[in-house]
Formats: C-alpha cells, structure tokens, sequence
C-alpha cells in the first residue's frame, strides 16, 4: 500500500510528532506504512509502559524464591520447592469486554493462558477479578448485560479447555459503569528445568509458526487498549477478536508436547500485537534478528496485506524457533494435534527484525530499539490532595446513632450489596473441580488448589478495595497487598509471591497519574513487607467512560504455600460450643467504609490505616495455632466489618451454624463497633477444650484477642452490644447474603 | 397469527470456529465440494397479531445480534 | 483389570478419570487417543467428560465419527461395559450406543456444583456395589446436561430398568428442586438394554477422594471393576 | 458455486428454554404480541460445486441435526 505518511495517517495511528521523529532516528529513513503499523503498536502503552514503566520499577522484583524476574518473559516463575516451580500472572481484557463482553472475557483467558504455557509451565487453575457499574435497579440493565456477558465467556474459555477457575472477585460501583474491568489471572506449573524462554536463539534456526489461520481480527487491538473508551470505540468494530478454546486446547497440548520433546529453542505467544510483537520481543530477548515471509503466514481471509498480517490479534497462535534439523519432530506434534503451522522465517545474526512480502522487503527495523526504545514518559501528577477526614465525629456528623431495628437492617443491606452478596451465581458457572486439586472450593477466603504433580498445596486469592484507593490510593494499595496476605494466612498458607494488575484512567490526567503512582509506590513498599516479591502483571490506563475515570484499582493476586493438608483452614463456623474469637480488637474506623456506602449512600472519608508490624503479626499467630492443630476456622474482618464477618462465618458454608456473641463494652457508637473496618482482625473458632490455650497462645504473641462468644446448633445470630441485645434467623441471613445476585440476574444468561 | 424467523450470523470478516468444524466433519462425512460454512441462529417467533416492524428491527439489532459480531436478517 | 481412558481432541477429564481409576486396587488404565481403531486388550472403556472438538454443532456431535468409536461399537456390541462421563455421555447418545439426547440446561447456565443422587441397583455391571436407594453427593459440571427423551423411550426405560441414577434431595426424593437440569424424570444416568454401556451427567471420578469432598463416586468404579 | 441453508429447529416436543428467555427479553424490550419463540441453528453452507442431493440429504439428518431432538429443512 503506497499510502504516503501524512501528519493525518501519523496521528491516526497514535504517534506524536516526537516519536515520529525518533522512528525516522532509528531508521536514518522515513518509516512505510507498514512500519508505521509496528512502531504504533509496539510503542502503545499495552506493550511499550511508556507512561507506567518509570513507575513499575518500583516493584521489589527479588527473592529467593524467584527463578525469572518480572519483565524478563511473558511471566516471572517461583520455586515451591523439590524442584518445583509456579509461573503466574494476571492480565487485562476491559476495553475489549466493553464492546463485546463474552468474546472480550473469552480472549482475555485464553490470552493469559497462552502467557503460562508459553513458560514452559502446564496450566493449572485460573482466577478473575472482575469490576461493573452497579447491577440494580431499571438503570443497572445494561451492566447486568456486561456482567452476564463476561462471567459466561470466562465460564466457556475456562471450562472448555479444562483449567479450573477457583477464585476471584466481583464489586460493583457506578465508576465502572461503561467501562468493567476484567482482570484475569492464570498459575502454572513447572520443573525448574523445564522454564521455556521467549528468545530466538541460534543463527539460521527456523522459524514456526503454529495456532488458529491468521485474519483480519482485532487490528491494531493493542493502540485501541491504549485509547480512552468513547461512544465512537462501538465502531471500533475490527478490534473484536472470537476465541476459540477448543483450537486453544490442542495448541496448549502440542505445544507442552513439543516443549518436552527438546527441539524448542525458543517460544514466545501472539498476544497484543501478534506477530509483530513475537518477532521482534524474541529478536530483541536473543540479540538476534528474525526474518519472516508474510506469504508463508497461514491465513483465514484472502487478499491480506503484510500491515494487516502484522497487525492482526487473531488468537490462539504461537511463534516457535526450532533447533535445526529438528524440522521433522516439529511437524509431527503438530500434524498429531491436527494444527496449522509453517514454517515462516528463520533467525539472522544482523538484529534486524525483516519482514518479506515475497522477495520483497516490507519491514526492516533493528529489533531491539523496536522493542526497548520506546520513548518513556514521566506524567505530571496533581499535587496531593488534601487528606479526607477519618475522625468518626465527621464522618457521622448527620448520621444518627441506629436503634436496634435499624442496626437490624443494616446488616441486612450490607449483605445484600452485591458487592458483599454470594458470589455462587458466578463462580457456579465455573467448572472449578476438573484437574481434581480444589481443596478448598470458591467461598472461602482464599482457594486452596492441590497440585498432585508436586505434591503441593497452593492457596490463591485476589483483592483490591477501590474505595480505599480512590480515597487515599497509596494506602488502599498497601491495603490490597495486607488483604491478600491476610486471606492466605487465614488459608493455613505463606504467601510466596504477587501479580498485580494496574487499572487506571487517562494517564494524562494529572490527578489519574498521580493515582498510578501513589499506587504503585503503595504496592511496592507493602510487597517488601509481606516479602512477596512482583512477579509480573499488567497495565491497564485510559479506562475511561464518558462519565470520567474508574476508581483507581490497582488489583493484587497473591499465592502461598501450605505445607500440609492438616493445615488447610476455611472461614466457616465448624461445630456448636466452639469459642468465637476477634483477633486485632474491635477496631474503630468507618471511612471509606461499606457501611457508609451500603447503608448510607456515601461514599466518604480517609480509608483505614494499615500498621504492618500489627499485621504482620496477625498473619504469624494465626499461622501458628493452625499449625498447631488448635483452630477450626479463620476468616478475616473486611468490608461490612465485625459483623458482616461473623454472619458470613454462619452462612458460607452449606450447614448454616448459629452464633451467640457478646461484645465488650465500648466508647464507640453501636453503628461503629459492628462495621467498621479497621485492619489486621480476623475471626476465629476453636474447640472449646483448646480455648484456653488459644487465648494464652495469642496474647502472650502479643494479639489482641477478644473470647466473643460461641458457636450455636440455633441458627441465629445474636450479638449483645452495648446493652442491645439483636438477633438474626441465620437462614434469612443466608439468603438475603445467598440470593441477592442469582434474583438480579434471573434471566440473563449472558450468551 | 404472524410468524417471522430472524436469522443471526457471524460477520464474515470474524472467526466462526463452530461453522469451521462444521465443514470439517461435512467434509469427513464425505460430502465433498464443501466450501466456507458459517454457523448462527435462527430465531423463529409467532406472534399474536402483525408486529410492529420499526420495534421488530430495532430488537433484531440490539437483542437478538450483537452487531459487533454478527448480521441478521428478518424473514416472513 | 485394564481400563481404557479414550482422549477425543477437547476431552479434558481424560487425567481424571485414570487417576480415579489407579487408585483401586488391581486397575490398570491407559489412554487410547481417538485416531486409534482397536481396543484390543482392554476389559473396559470410559468416554471422558470435556468438549470433544469444542462441542461444537452439538455436544458429541463430531466426536462420534472419530476413528475410535468403530472399536468401541464393537466392544460394546461384544458386551464390553462402556462408561461415558458428561461428555461421553452425550457421545454416547449421539452415537445411537444409548438412547435420548441431553439438551442445554434448564436454567441455560453451566453448572458445577454437588448434587445428590439416587442410586438404582437392577444388578449391572454399574452400580452392584452400592445400595439401592442409596444417595451419593458427586458433582456434576455441564452447560447441556438436560436428558431428553420422548414418552414411549422413557416407558422403555423404565420398564427395563434402565434408569440408574436419578437427581435426589437429602432425603431420597427425585423432586424438580433436587433436579439440577431439568432432565426428564430426573434422570442423571441410564444404561442401554443390555445392560453393558453406562451413560452419566456427574462426574464420579471427581468424588473418589476425601480431599476434594466426597468419595461416593467410588461405589460406580467398585462396581465396573468387581463386577456382579 | 452454489449456496444452501440448512435450518435445524429443536422438535415442539423438546423444551427450549433459550426460546422462552428470548420470547420473555422481546416482551421486556416492548415488543408486543410476541407468542411462541424458538431457538435453533442456521447452517449455510457454500459448495464449490452443486452438492450431491442425496448425501446432503444424509448429512443434514444424521450430522447438522439430531433426530431425536431437531427437526431440519434443507433451502437453496
Ligand atoms: N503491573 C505490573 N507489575 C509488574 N510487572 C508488570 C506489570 N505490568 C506489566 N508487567 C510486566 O511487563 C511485561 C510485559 O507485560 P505484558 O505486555 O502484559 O506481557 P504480555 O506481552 O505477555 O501481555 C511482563 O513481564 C509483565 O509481567
Ligand atoms: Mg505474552
């Protein structure tokens, strides 16, 4: 295409001035359009962090555990041990879940998937983090929509090539109304041995392509990630790309087969930006070049040009460089899997990344300033802004003190909030026991996955509370790192490393950058403290909808060991006369809480203060009457408080057990003690003959522990507070907790 | 009473794996000189009385397609 | 006892299934991939669940033309006892080795949950190591689990006891709440007349050990591998 | 290069609950007078060639649609 490089067709592509005139740098010429395509998307955001790099190396990427640091290849890997090793990540898929919710989802798993195999690592388990505007109400129709949508298309990736999907998150809040945030996550095993590399190694190897025909889906799907959401991205129609899970599962199986047999030397996955982003990244990670024939590029539409090969998302591909002379091996595997592969190109020495039409050159770019030189920006940030109160007297100025029916109610309100409600309609979609490792089922504070191969117990889980973050970002990011930390202790489990998932608005907004950072450095400085170490992630900015920016989210999926089944602990209540216990103290603040949101509509005031001594001490303790054998049950204090708390350890699991508590007298207001959400607390019940030595145990670690009463065979829910006495029948608790989302969504089935 | 059948199905520029197989196993079954198929939805609805056609088409549009992936037509 | 596990493109509890099966004594079990034509050797065959080539068209649809399915005509017309898991199941249907057809969920979701179900006895090869009436909790996990089939094939059914397992409540009763699915008559699982070829919605190789919840699925393998 | 439809409508007998969810959304959406809806399949199916009728025939009955549960009809 002889399309002459106006300012007009520069811009449209989404490169400044500036970047242009570093391109020509690079060059010593003017870029073809076809070049122009590959600087636009390897300089997009998605795959450049221009404007977030700066920021993420903040991030602690050391450990002892860590075989493969962040940024290296597709995704770090851990040790666990015995020669053993995990590889996880999570990514983003919001924008094209905005536009077309099931098939957006879809890809968004298959793509995370591809980033784990293409580590060498076989898939075990998945999770989601998931963000929509509020489902209720005549209002909330088109976000039910998004939400059916997206749940059904992680549902029919996830179950159909057999990954169980065993954890995750759902909230919903206005903010992403338009604009849902779909964060995927996916863990993989490995032998240290077996760690596969994304670079293209040895001069004059070959090199394969293999996966579903290459079509004109998802052009420039990368540089539309990259863009703010507006009523015209709807005609952003090609950015679309159809998953297909089936063809996923063959390659996944050839390409471990292929892995295993030695004649790989290097595989890198067709993600944003497809072959462009595989040529040049395995170019640049080898200190090679990569030459590829755009003709030998199987393809499902005719006529297509090398811009819009280049360019293409279709999925479910993959670029591998083989070992010469094992050419034969190759196309066995993938001739037994009934895949399309050729062999497109090979490796040169001269680190140039080439691409023929033919025997004519269409693209010739030094592949290492293509994929490193990205130009990076330092965005303004707004100065901070002022501190939001956190004294409770403000914050409930005009909130009157609640009488007992009112105090009724809101918990009520609190666990019919769809963000606090059973998520079981969703994760029910999930096939979460195939691979038979789930030890702990979808429900608890963090899944608990088995993996036979390594004879090993993960515990996973994911958090983020944006309400913190919008309030104060730095403090609720460190939040979301503690949460996680905490739901893992909880679990019996250490938790060994994080990914994280960055969920912004418009980076050129000073006080969206500002969010960014304040997030990041939040993160980084409470992974140092947890000693879990950013094994990788994903950036996700311009998440805009017309309505302004989302809250800042920066998502955390943190995973731990747990040394022995015996170990495994859930969150519900076990047997009656076991002794209820609040570890951490009943806590006091009521900013940024789910009280004031649910209850009253408001959303206000400095989130609680994390102290990472207190917490980390928490975690400790309650590993150590786990190990001990002393306790029945752990589930940590977080939105709704002390009370939600206590009525979900009733509730959460299939025999519904009643609780009689009696609350220590208190300054603070009824209101306050039952909801609010000071950090570092948890629940716990023991057997009554193991009380005393628990209540020893933690005090004398130094953990505020408080003996609140005990578990019943009544199913009610009785708290005494402040000369109160309030009871709860647990079964309307259980459905008002239960049905809330599965009665919203009667009738949408989301495909 | 009025019948209408709305036939929904994928754009042909997006990935239709379902009419992919589709063909393969034709092809396998032995019918030979199958070509390109593509697999949707054919909606058959009997309605009461004659519907109103500007409100038929435009929830063909928004609910029965999704447009973004897929054309549909309305017959009878 | 040698089992064969057979791997359609897209089966994904293929690993399952004979992990579930080494854990009983006595049992060998090995893959036997769909481009195979011979089922020479072995005493018995599972159809594992997942989605054999992406259940497209229909669940089983293609998969019932793989090269394999010839041999495991024959084994099951020799008598042979064939087991189909979720997926196999609906193959099963499709491939005329069992009758009705399994349609998509009553509720349109996919499922994947515990469900109760009762056990019919009627001394197969299936179910003799259990109790009749007796419950077991294993879990299913399907978007098509639906069993339909007309009247007079269900009178058949009947009449030849060949419904063996039936969705149930706590109690034993095959009420529409306990039916996850919708089938007709609550069925979860039925065998052809002559008794060899089994066809089941739950999984039982996921109910075969204590870590992952129940074990009750194990009754069903007892039964294949001790025989009547 | 000749082009044919199939349509695969699931039997009257068998309950077709995506019929009834999209019959309750068109109601929602304010269509009205909407009775009975069905969901099935429209295959179409490009031949290089104008295909064997018999065999098309077959693989409609015995491949594209399930006796038991779908009745078909061949256009084009
Ligand atoms: N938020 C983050 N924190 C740490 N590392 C990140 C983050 N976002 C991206 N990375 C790392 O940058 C590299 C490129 O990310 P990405 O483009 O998402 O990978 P891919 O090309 O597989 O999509 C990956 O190694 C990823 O882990
Ligand atoms: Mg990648």
């Amino acid at each position: 295409m002889a399309t002459d490089i106006t300012p007009e067709v520069i811009e449209k592509h989404g490169i400044t001035p500036e970047e242009y005139a570093r391109i020509e740098g690079i060059l010593g010429r003017a870029p073809n359009l076809t070049e122009l395509g590959v600087f636009s998307v390897m300089w997009s955001e998605h795959c450049s962090y221009k404007n977030s790099k700066p920021e993420l190396r903040k991030f602690p990427t050391e450990g002892d555990r860590v075989l493969v640091k962040a940024g290296e290849e597709n995704a770090g890997v851990i040790d666990i041990g015995d020669g053993w090793a995990v590889a996880f990540k999570m990514e983003s898929h919001n924008h094209p879940s905005a536009i077309e919710p099931f098939q957006g989802a879809a890809t968004g798993v298959g793509g995370i998937i591809r980033d784990i195999f293409t580590m060498g690592a076989r898939p075990v388990f998945s999770m989601n983090s998931l963000r929509f505007g509020d489902i209720r109400g005549e209002a909330g129709a088109t976000n039910r929509r998004l939400f059916a949508g997206v749940v059904s298309g992680i549902a029919h990736y996830g179950n159909c090539i057999g990954i169980p999907t065993i954890g995750g998150e759902v909230y919903f809040d206005d903010s992403y109304a338009g604009n849902p945030l779909v964060n995927v996550f996916c863990l993989g095993i490995l032998r240290h041995e077996e760690i596969a590399r994304g670079a293209a190694s040895g001069v004059g190897n070959p090199v394969f392509y293999v996966g579903a025909e290459t079509g004109r889906d998802g052009l420039a799907g990368a540089a539309f990630a990259s863009r703010d959401l507006t009523e015209e991205s709807k005609e952003d129609r090609p950015a679309v790309q159809v998953g297909d899970p089936f063809r996923e599962k063959l390659l996944l199986e050839a390409c471990l087969e292929l892995l295993a047999s030695g004649c790989v030397a290097g595989i890198q996955d067709m993600g944003a930006a497809g072959l462009t982003c595989s040529t040049c990244e395995t170019a640049s990670r080898g200190g090679t070049g990569v030459e590829i024939d755009t003709e030998l590029v199987p393809k499902r539409e005719t006529g297509m040009t090398p811009y819009e090969i280049l360019l293409s998302e279709s999925q479910e591909r993959m670029l591998v460089i083989v070992k010469k002379g094992q050419e034969a091996t190759v196309r066995e595997i993938f001739e037994k899997w009934d895949l399309p592969y050729a062999e497109v190109g090979e490796v040169k020495d001269d680190g140039f990344m080439r691409v023929k039409e033919g025997g004519r050159t269409v693209v010739e770019i030094p592949a290492k300033q293509l994929a490193d030189d990205a130009p990076i920006y330092v965005r303004d940030a707004a100065p901070k802004p002022l501190p939001h109160p956190s004294d409770t007297a403000t914050l409930l100025e005009n909130i009157a003190s609640p009488d007992k029916p009112a105090l009724e109610a809101a918990l009520i309100s609190l666990l019919s909030h769809p963000s606090i409600a059973s998520k079981r309609w969703v994760w029910r979609q999930y096939d979460h026991m195939v691979r038979l490792g789930a030890a702990v089922l979808p429900g608890s504070d963090a899944a608990v996955f088995y993996v036979r191969e390594a004879d090993k117990f993960l515990a996973a889980t994911t958090d983020c509370n944006a309400i913190y973050c919008l309030q104060d970002p730095r403090e609720g990011a460190k939040i979301a790192v503690a949460e996680a930390a905490r739901n893992l202790a909880c679990s019996g489990a250490v938790p060994i490393a994080v990914t994280d998932n960055l969920n912004f608005g418009n980076p050129h907004r000073p006080e969206n950058f500002l969010q960014l950072r304040e997030s990041v450095e939040g993160l980084a400085e409470a992974c140092r403290r947890f000693e879990t170490p950013v094994t990788g992630g994903n950036v996700s900015l311009y998440n805009q909808s017309p309505a302004g920016a989302i809250d800042p989210t920066p998502t955390v999926g943190m995973v731990g060991l747990i040394a022995k089944a015996a170990h495994i602990t859930t969150q519900a209540f076990k047997d009656p006369g076991d002794v209820i216990f609040l570890l951490g103290g009943l806590g006091h603040e009521i900013g940024a809480s789910h009280y004031l949101l649910a209850v009253h509509g408001q959303k206000k005031g400095a989130p609680p203060a994390l102290d990472y001594d207190k917490e980390i001490a928490l975690h400790d303790a309650l590993r150590a009457v786990i190990r001990m054998g002393l306790i029945k049950s752990a589930h940590d204090c977080s939105e709704g408080g002390l009370a939600v708390a206590l009525a979900e350890c009733s509730i959460s699991s299939d025999v519904v057990q009643g609780a009689k508590v009696r609350i220590p007298a208190s300054s603070e207001r009824t209101d306050v003690i039952l909801f609010n959400e000071s950090q570092s607390r948890a629940l716990i019940s023991v057997g009554a003959k193991n009380a005393a030595a628990v209540e020893a145990l933690l005090s004398w670690r130094g953990i505020d522990v408080l003996r609140l009463g005990s578990v019943t065979k009544d199913p009610t829910l009785e708290i005494e507070v402040a000369g109160l006495t309030i009871s709860w029948d647990a079964q309307d608790l259980k459905s008002s907790w239960g049905d809330t989302i599965g009665d919203l969504m009667a009738g949408f089935s989301g495909n | 009473m009025a019948k209408v059948v709305v036939t929904v199905i994928p754009k042909p520029s997006v990935l239709d794996p379902q009419g992919a197989a589709t063909a393969e196993a034709m092809k396998h079954s032995g019918l030979t000189g199958v070509g390109r198929v593509r697999v949707g939805k054919s909606i058959e609805i009997e309605f009461d009385e004659a519907p109103d056609r500007a409100k038929l088409e435009e929830v063909a549009r928004d609910l029965l397609s999704n447009p973004v992936i897929e054309d549909y037509r309305i017959e009878g | 006892m040698k089992v064969a596990v057979i791997r359609f493109p897209g089966s994904n509890c293929d690993q399952d299934c004979v992990l579930a099966l080494r854990s009983f004594e006595g049992v060998e079990a090995d893959f036997v991939w769909h481009k195979d034509t011979s089922l020479e050797g072995f005493d018995a065959v599972i159809l594992p669940g997942g989605f054999s080539y992406g259940d497209y068209l229909r669940c089983g649809a293609i998969a019932r033309f793989s090269p394999i399915m010839a041999a495991v005509k024959t084994f099951a017309a020799a008598g042979g006892p064939v087991i189909g898991i979720c997926n196999g199941f609906q193959i099963l249907c499709e491939a005329g080795l069992l009758p009705g057809a399994l349609v998509r969920n009553k509720g349109l979701h996919f499922i994947c949950e515990h469900v109760g179900v009762r056990m019919e006895r009627h001394g197969t090869k299936f179910t003799s190591a259990g109790l009749t009436g007796g419950i077991l909790r294993i879990p299913v996990a399907h978007g098509e689990g639906c069993y339909f089939a007309d009247e007079d094939t269900l009178r058949q059914l009947r009449a030849n006891d060949q419904i063996l397992l039936r969705y149930c409540d706590e109690q034993g009763r095959t009420t529409a709440a306990a039916n996850p699915n919708g089938s007709c008559d609550n069925i979860a699982g039925i065998t052809n007349k002559a008794r060899n070829v089994f066809g089941l919605m739950p999984h039982p190789e996921r109910a075969c050990g204590a870590l992952l919840g129940s074990t009750d699925g194990r009754v069903i393998f007892e039964s294949l591998i001790h025989g009547n």
